[in-house]
This record gives C-alpha cells, structure tokens and sequence, in this order.
C-alpha cells in the first residue's frame, strides 16, 4: 500500500491551553487536531487530572514537515516556559495526503 | 469546638489523601456539584432579590465593588516586601485574595442558619460582584509591573465569562425573573439538597486541599503565615465595610468571610492566561492549601464573633 | 410572556454559548441527566399506566402509532419539493420529525401542570410509541430511493434496543408491574426532583443547540421556515388525532407537541448508521438549531391554545 | 414472589446488557453512585452508632470479626477440593466470598425496612468489619500457599484504604461524630433518596453482571452451583452468628445476608495486585454473576425465613 | 532490545461507528484494538464531544503490514465518505510479535 | 529544524496497575509519563471500561533508548504473565533533548 510521509506533532501541556493552542496550530497551517484529555508527571511536577487546575491534554496534529516545525518551535516558544509542556513529533504514513 | 458536618467530610477528605488513599472522585462529579453550587447560589440570591427593590441596593453594590478593588492593593504590597516574592507571583496571589471562594460563602451561610442568625439574603449578588474585580486589579498590577499591553477585550472576556461568574450571574438573573413561586419546584433540588451537596463537594475539597500541602513544604513559612493573617485582616476590612453600608451583623458577617476567602477556581483559570509568569503552585497552595481549611475550620466562627462585636443588630 | 425557569435556563445555556464562555457542562454529567429524565417519563408514565385496564387502550395507541407513520410522509415530499434536498437528507430529516423529544414533551407537561390542566397521566406510553415508527418510516424511505435492500433486522434492534427506547420502555414496564405504592420510595428522586433536573438538563440543551445555529446560516432560509412551519402543521394534526382517539384537551395538546416535536437523540443515532450519506449536520441544525427552542419559547403555549379550541373537554 | 423496583431496575440492566441494548451508564455515574451509596450507608450507620453506647457492642464486634476470619476458611477447601480450582484462584475466591457486598446488604435492608421488620440500626458498622478481614485471610492463604512472602505493610494500606472502607468508615465517623441534629440538613440528601439511589446504581449493576455471564459458560457448572449453595450455607452460619451475639431476627438476618454476599469491590481491587495469578473473570463471574442476582432475588427472602426461623423476637 | 517491526494504525472517527470499526478489524485479522475517547476538528468541521453525537474516538490498533493495509482500506473505503474520518500508520516495535 | 531521536514506551494494561507502573518507571530514569484512560480487548478478552475492574490505560513515556529497554523489558517481564498488558516502541524526535 502507497502511503505518504507526514508528520504527527504531539503536544501534552495543560488543559487551560486548549483554545488557544487549537487556535494557533490551524493559523500555522494545519487543518486538523485531536484533543484528548490526560493525566501525567515530568519537570514541573505531577498532573493528576481530578479537578481543572490540574488536567493535561494531548493534542495531536498530523501535518507536512514545515508545518509541524512551526507547531512545534511556536509551542515552545509561546508556552513552554511558563507552562507544562512536551512537545515531540513522529513519522506516519497517510492515504489521503491532500487532507492534511 | 463542635465541627459542623460540612467541615467534617472536608476533613474526611484530607485524612484520606494524606494517608494516601486511592479515593477520588470522578473530574466529571467534581464539575457536576460545583456547577449545581453556583446555579444554587445564584438561584437563591435571585430570589431574595427579586423580593426588594433595586434601587436602594445601589450604595451597597458600589461599597461591595470598591471592596474588591481595594482588597488586591493591600496584599500585593505585603506580598513583594514581606514576601519577596516575584512581581507575577505577587500579582497573581493578589488576584486570588481579592476575588472570593464560593465554597467558603456557602460554608458560612450555613453557618448562620444553623445558629438562626439573619442576614441579608441576596448575599450572592455580593458574591458576584467581588469575584471579578480583584482579579481585574491583579492582572492590572501584573501587566503595569511587566510593562507589557494588556488585551482588556480578551481579558474581560476572559474573566466574565468565564464558567462561575455566568453560572452565578445566570442562577441570579433567572431566580430573580422568576421569583419564589415559579422556582417553587425547583427548590426540592436547588435548595433543600444545597448543604448536602456542599458536604459532598468538601469532601473532594479536601481531596484537593490536602494535595496542596507538600507545595507548602517547598514554598516555606511566608505563605503559611501570609494565608492564615491576611484573611483574619480582610475579615475586619470586610465587616467594617459591611457594617458602612449598613448590613445586618449576619450579612457583616458574610461579606468579612468574602474578603477574606480567596479564589480557587475563577482566579487561577483566568491568571493562569492573564499571567502566565506566575507560578500556580504557590497560588494554590496559599488559597487551597491554607487559607480555605484556615476560614472553613478557624476563621468563620471567628469572623462571626467579630462581626457580632463590630456591627450594631438591625433595628 | 412569563417564561417559565425550565425555559430561562435553556436560554442562560444559549446566551452562553453566543457569548463564548468556556462554561461546558461534562458529558457524564449530560449523560446521567438523560438517562435520569428517560427513566423518570417512564417510571411515571408506568405507574398511571397500572391504574388502567389496558384493553381501553388499545384503539389509542393504535391511532397513536399512524400517527408516528404518518409524519415523515408527509414531510418526505415537502423537503424534497421546496427544499430540493437529496434524498437520503430529505429522508433523515423526515425522521427526525417523524420521531419526537422527550424533553419537549416533558417541558410541555410541566406546562400544564403548572396551569393545573388535567391530561391522561399514562401519555409516556405515547412518547414510547411514537419514538420509533418515524424512524422506521424515515430508513425505509432512504433505502427504497437508493434502490439498496435494507438489513431490517439490525436495524430493528438498532432501533429498539437503543438507549432512549430501552430507558423509557424499562421506565414505563417498572412502574406499570410495581404501581405506585412500591414505587414511593423512589418517589422523592424521580417525581419530585424531575423539573429542576430538567431544568440542568435544559441548560445543556441550550449550550448544544446554540451551537447548531452557526450550521443554519450555511444552510439557509428553508430549514429556518420548515423547522417552525412545520411543527404548527404537525401539531394540529396531532391534536386531532388526539380529539379522534377521545382523548382530554390536555392530552391532545401533549400529542399535538409530542408530533410538532423533533427527535434529536433517538433518530440521530439511527441514521447516522442506517442513511450515513445524510448530512447530520442538517437534521440537527432544523430539530435541535430551530424547531425545539421554536417548540420551548412560542410553541408550546400555542398547541394549548389549538388544543383548547379544538378539543371538547372531558365530561 | 412479588419483586421490589430496585430488583427490577437490576433486571432491567440484565436484559438491556442480554439483548445487546447500546445502554451504557457512564463510568463517572457509576463511581458517583456507589461514592454516594457507601457514604450514605457509612452515615446512617453512624448516625444510629451514636444513639448507643459503644461498651456493650464490643462482644458483638468481636463476634462479627471472627466470622469474617472464618468464612474463606470454609471457602477455600470447597474451591480446592471440589472445584479443582489452582491455588491463587481457590484464595482469590475465597477471599471475595468472605468480604461483603455493600449494595446487598442495602437491598437486604430495604427489604426489611418495607416489610417493617426491626433490626439493629448500626449493622453499617458490621459491614466495614466484615469487609477487611476476608481479603485479608484470603491474601494470607495465597501466599503462604505460594511459598512467597507478604508484605503486610503494603498489603493493609492497600486493604484499609481502598476507596470502600474510607468511605464507609469516614461515614460512620462523621455520622457518630455528629449525631442525628447536626445531620438533619444532610438527610434530604443521604437518607430520603437513598433507595431511589440505590436504584439507579442496581440497573448499572445488572448490567455489569450481565457481561460476567459469558464467562461462566467458559468456566463451568462448578461455579454456578458454588455461587449458589455456598451464599446458603454462609447465610446460615451468618444467621447463627447473629444469634449467638444477641442480635433481633432482622438483624441476624443483616448479618446472614452480609456472610452470603461476595464482594465485587475491595476484593477485587486489592486480589488483583496481592495475588496478581487469581484469574479475574473467575472470582467475578462467581460473586457478580451468580452470586449477586442470586441473593438480590432469591437469597433475602430466604434468609429473612431462615432468621425468623433461628432467632427468637427481641424481647 | 531485539524489538519486532510491527504497524500501528490509528483510526479517529465519529464514536457512533465503534461497534462496527472493532467487528470490521477483528475480521480483517486484528488480535486487539484499544480506543479512547477524544474531540477534534478537521476537515468536516468541529467535533466538540459535549454529547454524544459530537464526539469522536480514536480506535488504534497494533497489527502486521498486510491487516494495517487491509484495515487503513477498509476504513477509508468504507466509512470515509461519509463519515469523519482520519486514518494514519506508523512503524513501531514489539516484543512479544506472536501476540499480534 | 533539528530534532533529537528518542524513544517513545507505550505500555497499554489495567487501571489497577497505574500507581504501581508509574513508580517503575520512574524508577527505572523516565522523567515523566503521560496517563490517557481507554478500553479494549486483546488475547485476554474485552475491557470495557464501564467499571473499575474493567478499565485499561495508556501510558506513554518519552525516554531514551536505554531506558525504554529497560521500561518495556519490566514490565513484560514483571505484569504481563498475569496482567493484559500491551506494551510498543517507536522512534520519535523532541527538541529539548535535556528534559527526557
Ligand atoms: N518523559 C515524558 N514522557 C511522557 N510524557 C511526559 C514526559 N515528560 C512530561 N510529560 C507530560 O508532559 C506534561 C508536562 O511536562 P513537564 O513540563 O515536564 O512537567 C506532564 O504533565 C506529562 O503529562
Ligand atoms: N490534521 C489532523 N490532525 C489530527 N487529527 C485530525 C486531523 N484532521 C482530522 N483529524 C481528526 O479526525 C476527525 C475527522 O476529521 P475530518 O474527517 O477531517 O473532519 C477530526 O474530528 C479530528 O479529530
Ligand atoms: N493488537 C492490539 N492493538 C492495539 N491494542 C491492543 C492490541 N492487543 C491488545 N491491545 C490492548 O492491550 C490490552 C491488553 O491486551 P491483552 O493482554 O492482549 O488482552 C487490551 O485490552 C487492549 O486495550
Ligand atoms: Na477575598
Ligand atoms: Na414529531
Ligand atoms: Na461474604
């Protein structure tokens, strides 16, 4: 099967983010997210997810080479001093090239 | 010292996370009570409204307001000189102080009814409007001290419209359209299952509170002082100001444990955009981690003991 | 026109919405609410059902159950002739409106209670009745136009076994074998709590179908004119039907809203699966965008009236 | 053999689950639920605690405890000897057998409280004691039957402070700390909708139990014929118990019904970490599979004969 | 580590198909699948996941070349059309290749 | 732009294990994790996730290769005899290298 390689941006910060990162990665070019909500620990301590302060989520962006860079080099730019962040991208193969 | 139930699962609560119990409960309950507390609020702050004429009530909401202003200003000051704290992390634990905890509110309205103690009760309007002023002057004081614009379209959007102010607003507005009778069948949820709600939301409170502790550690002795003396301040600038405006010591009594209640839920959300320099671990610690098992355990009866000597009985 | 507070909190979750706020009620919390409100129509309904003979009614929900096929052919050929809508659309949609909404339905008995308007007390059985022939008509006219066979086994299990149905039938066959003196206990949770239940309920409601509305401006005048033409039509012929089958004024203006109302649980799910070329965004938009707040706000005093002038009172 | 809606609501669940129904309640529902159960079963019980003085109930506890110990002794040579069964399972089930069911023994005493029947009002009390000390004797077998060590200390904060027994207990704290009065505001909440509650919570019940039916076909007629006599036998060494500590029929019946019932919370959750090589599906097939629908439908009547049977009236 | 090279596909989809996606890939020859519960935005516009027919899942599924073909086909020819739909694949490593 | 290579551990299995799986790793030099609840069925059945007997997770741990060895050896070796438990691997690239 012939798939094309894009890439899938990854990024696990603070639930609070959600509108405006959803907001910044389409203006960077993407054309789609997925959003789930998370729970975890790094650097900045544990996340556990019971009350609002305290929820993580995990955006995920399928998206071209240029795109993904500009996701990932504005997330941590914008965010990830002040904020949890992790930010990291993969290889994927998609069928459909022309939807993302 | 007799602790009311409410206080009890609180404390329930923070035995349990402290013992490291796998009790919690679901986000999806958390989000479900509080969302019942601010509508019941409101809905009962709107009724009681609806029974008095607005005009009056004026004077009162504009003493209210400065209040809220007000409140910020004194902690910032104390916050950067005793505290030594960073001018974010000042701002921002300004904005929490400034602004209130429903929760607390709900605490002592209790409080007084148990003990038969009247006061006024469209209380929640006040409710409202000290919730978002003090979080205004502390995202004011946070960007004046950076230097940087600040976005007050986005800003304001972000703060009245953010999940409690609407939930409190919208219960007001709709108690105070409908009046008690039309609300009638409501009152079997709003109302009569309020305090056992409450307890249910305490309990997670504690859940919370307790998981706020090990922050303390780290953070040291200004904030555990810091939590506990400025609210017992605010409590008397409270009650002063309610005695001003001419409340009832019950209704004294709630606006001193407004003052000095601090924000955990309106304040961070919107900080943490507003203010992203600062740092929320010491917000809610100081807030969560002292200050709200501080007034729900110490602070209340003694804010009724202070409103009692302080403010004249309704004649 | 005094709202009602089940309507004012339906348009506290409108206004929110419009407004932007980040108020978003869970969806365990969505959920649980309509599973509560489901069992509740049921358990009601079940437990007036008891105090019937059943043979009586059989020619009632005989008519009751042509009237549910009747509909969706009926609006078939208006949205595929003035509104120039594919097929499997136009055949969504027309189940959509074939079926009903338990919660306009509950809102509308509400409505009556409140004005103290006797109605047979057993109409959940008819929620129940008319839930399901709609959408079987609205998938047999999309699979009859695509010339494709239709799997009526799954999708009558689909149908039947779905959520709402399963709720309301279990609902109405417990509280029809237990009759009411078993069924006191409950009571407290699932009569006298019901209408602020509703209310929360109605909240959500409010912030999901103002989320419809942006759908409408892409979608253009004909849903807006079909989503509350339709519904009046629909209504007198309900109530009619209602006289016809003998029964009370208030009984009939309850069919009459129940055949105005539109399905926006139970047909959605359904035809998402079995017409998945219809646009899902249409026949939300039309049910839940226009005809339920149209049905909430202005309809439903208005099938009153229809109902009072055309229905003879009961002797 | 009329049924009482709480068992219809768990039949309910059963076919919903059979027929493949899409009915699901939300995970966030079903934790709230048995959150609210076990607090409010904790605080009826503590509430009745603080009625009594607590000296002359030490026997009783004793008593109580002791039959906890030796339930899974009975247990485990039955599931080794007859049912063949592996070390770790033998020890698994047993160890759910010997704690309890809270939601049975809610059931069992709504049945009584329906039928008028009197009984010790602080049984609550019994069930956190009964709860602990079969998992722990269960956990004890495996693994000393497993030649390994036990790290006891582990082992009982993960026993003591499983979600179940801090609710419980934290309940019957706050019910004995405050008293009937001071939780008079609470019993709208906890005590009057309690059954309508517990309703709810026996649809999602049944089903959960529903998808444990499967797997009792994989394992065999052994576990239906355990889960069925071994509930009669355990009801009536419970019934002796209660006699022999001086309990009311009704009461002796409680405790009948509680040595019956097979835990499917705390046995669960801590078997699968103490003794990770216990098959899961075995021990919950058994207690929720058979067991619980068992004694729901046929067990309580039957120990309710047994005690009037056994035990003289209180005089 | 001696790791397997295995695929995993990920399918995000509206949460109505769930029943049918797990029969479809345990019949192209799946050993297991796992599926959260997520939101998102995309090409077919926003998926908010407030009630239920507005949320999305994302069913991901660790299987050998020729299913992951078979499954990211299957997928696309038969609910993509009509449905919200994202399928990607990505090269992962197991241990234990005999369990999938 | 220029990435770091690193691993990424996902480890699918019981809620009943999320404490104790998080400590190991941990212990075992992760960083940080990241908790998602899911369902799903595999070799050991279905897990549906209606109760908390028959919930699943999905952590994910962003490391190093040494560690993700030693991450994924652990835990087939220490839960997957007696637990369903999935655990994969795969190549990711992170800007922050120092974080993992
Ligand atoms: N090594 C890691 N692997 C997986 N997730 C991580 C890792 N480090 C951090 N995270 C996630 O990213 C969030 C923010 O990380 P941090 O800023 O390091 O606290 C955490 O709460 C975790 O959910
Ligand atoms: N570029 C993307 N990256 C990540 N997820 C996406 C992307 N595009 C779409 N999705 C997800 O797939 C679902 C269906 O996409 P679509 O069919 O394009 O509306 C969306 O609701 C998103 O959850
Ligand atoms: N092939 C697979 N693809 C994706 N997830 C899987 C797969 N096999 C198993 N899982 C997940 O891992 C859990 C445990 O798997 P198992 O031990 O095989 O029952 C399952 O409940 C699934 O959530
Ligand atoms: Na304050
Ligand atoms: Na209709
Ligand atoms: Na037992």
């Amino acid at each position: 099967m012939q798939t094309h390689a894009l890439k899938l941006v990854v990024v696990i910060t603070e639930a609070a983010l959600e509108t405006l990162l959803v907001k910044d990665i389409l203006a960077l070019g993407a054309h789609g997210y997925t959003v789930a909500d998370v729970r975890g620990g790094g650097r900045r301590g544990v996340r556990e997810g019971t009350w609002e302060a305290d929820r993580n989520i995990r955006l995920e962006v399928i998206c071209h080479d240029t795109v993904a860079d500009a996701i990932a080099e504005h997330v941590l730019q914008r965010y990830a001093l002040n904020y949890s962040t992790t930010v990291f991208v993969s290889d994927i193969g998609v069928l459909r090239p022309e939807k993302f | 010292m007799s602790l009311d139930p409410v206080v009890l699962f609180f404390l329930l609560g923070v035995f349990a996370r402290l013992l490291k119990s796998d009790l919690r409960l679901p986000e999806a309950m958390y989000e479900s009570l509080s969302i019942y507390l601010l509508l019941a609020i409101g809905l009962k702050g709107g009724v009681e409204l609806s029974k008095h004429p607005i005009g009056p009530l004026l004077p009162q909401v504009g003493g209210v307001v400065l209040l809220g202003l007000m409140l910020p200003l004194i902690a910032y000051p104390v916050l950067r000189g005793l505290g030594r704290l960073p001018k974010p992390d000042a701002a921002s634990i300004a904005a929490h102080y400034g602004s209130v905890s429903m929760v607390t509110f709900a605490v002592a309205t209790a409080f007084l009814v148990d003990r038969g103690v009247a006061h006024e009760e469209y209380m929640p309007l006040f409710v409202v409007l000290l919730e978002v002023p003090g979080i205004m002057v502390g995202i004011l004081i946070a960007k004046l001290g950076a230097g940087g614009g600040v976005r007050w379209g986005a800003l304001a959007h972000e703060v009245f419209l953010g999940r409690s102010i609407v939930l409190l607003t919208g219960g007001l507005a709709i108690g105070w359209i409908s009046g008690p009778e039309a609300l009638a069948p409501q009152s079997k949820l709003f109302f009569d299952l309020f305090k056992a709600v409450l307890a249910l939301f305490m309990l997670e409170m504690g859940l919370v509170a307790a998981g706020r502790i090990r922050e303390l550690r780290r953070t040291g002795a200004f904030l555990l002082a810091f939590g506990t003396i400025v609210p017992c301040v605010f409590a008397v600038i409270g009650v002063v100001t309610g005695r001003a405006i001419g409340l009832s010591p019950g209704g004294a009594m709630l606006l001193g444990t407004l003052a000095a209640s601090a924000s955990y839920i309106a304040a961070p959300a919107a900080m943490r955009i507003a203010v992203p320099e600062a740092n929320p671990s010491l917000s809610l610690a100081a807030a969560l981690g002292v200050t709200f098992p501080f007034n729900i355990v110490f602070g209340i009866p003694m804010y009724h003991r202070i409103a009692t000597a302080l403010v004249p009985p309704a004649t």
